[in-house]
């Protein structure tokens, strides 16, 4: 169980290796990479040149602790691993990594789902975006919120 | 108290963190709103559009009736966009 | 877009790799990786030594094809992979690879879900496992079928 | 016809694969397996418990009704366990 929260890049294929190595009890491995993207279609077609994330240190690795600790409360996770970056980032740079070990896959892929909603709307990261025409911080989306309020009703 | 600033609320004030004491009668979150918006045009307009800010009192997310008489460090910033 | 029905392990880092690289239009990768299990918890908990993944070849191909086209149809994805392998495996072998990207995280998380899903349900495998007590067929499982069945509802 | 067996169903006939020429009046997937029974009593025992079996034609799933009349290949085996 394992929390980052850092500004190098992150090797997926080394962490599912070192997570799942040894193990023989995991029949599903979830994951997800975040990546920022260069159009953001909610604010028209301007091309994104780049991107930067800034955090609120301290907040933040409490935050990724806690939304982690909710997930394991959840569902019966093996292991899980969330590594968040921060920085300036260009279209193509990963950014956040989620990923889920578990027997059965439907606990991965729904813990896994679970964690991206809660980072997208629980962890103090705040977004601004590089165009030609300047700058912007990017405006929280309703369909995020929607996305987390999903788990609400399960508790 | 630790008062810091985030994303376009900082841009705004125009620094990420001041240590202020406010008056006795500032309890709440919203009280520290107020206040804060007497201290510069900068915080007024960083505040202008409340609902549009969110609170953390001591690295936890808050409501602006929350207490923040005995609160360490408070913070303000716009809604968070990460993942 | 790449099926592959194959002996030989994969590298997840480096498919994800490849499907990314040099694209700023991807915003969100899901993958899920299936992999043998020493116990299974349906049958008691008898070790698992080894399993072996028997298919119809040429049925199988024809069918990943069928159950990607189809996660195409109701998910605008950038990308996707799915790479199931056959043979004999024993317990931490991974069996099954899926990768999705898209845009936004909810296409490719679905999408990803959906594939295992219906691969577990629509690709003509069968599972032999080896106990110290001897061999046994897999059963189907129902909560197979419940799952697959979840997606035909949004047909 | 090539008639394909996989999994259990393979194991209890004994091979994976004949070629065989049924009747004419053996219009559909259930009447392939009521004529099958007849040959072996691998044949009988695979196909015991029909509920059980699962029909590809021509390498599509099939039902037990639907026609065989113009089939190059005709499978049976247990419901899928892959993944």
């Amino acid at each position: 169980m394992t929390v980052c929260l850092q500004e190098p890049p992150f090797d997926v294929g080394l962490e599912i290796s070192r997570m799942t190595a040894e193990r023989k009890d995991v029949g599903a491995v979830a994951s997800f990479i975040g990546i920022a993207r260069e159009d953001n279609p909610d604010e028209g077609a301007e091309p994104v040149i780049a991107m930067t994330l800034e955090h609120y240190p301290g907040m933040t690795e409490n935050q990724l602790l806690e939304i982690e600790l909710e997930a394991r409360k959840r569902w019966q996770l093996i292991d899980c691993l969330i590594i968040h970056r921060y920085g300036r980032f260009i279209p193509g740079d990963p950014i956040v990594l989620v990923v889920t070990l578990s027997s059965h896959r439907k606990a991965a892929f729904e813990a896994c789902e679970f964690l991206m909603d809660y980072l997208k709307t629980q962890a103090p990261f705040w977004k601004r975006e590089e165009t030609e025409t300047g700058e912007r911080w990017v405006a929280a989306r309703q369909t995020d919120n929607d996305a987390a309020s999903r788990w609400a009703t399960k508790t | 108290m630790k008062i810091l600033y985030f994303a376009w609320v900082r841009q705004k004030i125009g620094y990420a963190e001041e240590i202020n004491t406010p008056p006795l009668n500032v309890k709440t979150a919203e009280q520290l709103i107020d206040w804060l918006i007497g201290l510069s045009e900068g915080h007024a307009e960083a505040f202008a559009n409340r609902s549009t800010i969110r609170i953390a009192i001591d690295q936890q997310f808050a409501e602006p009736n929350d207490s923040i008489v005995k609160a360490v460090e408070v913070a303000f910033f716009p809604p968070v966009t990460g993942g």
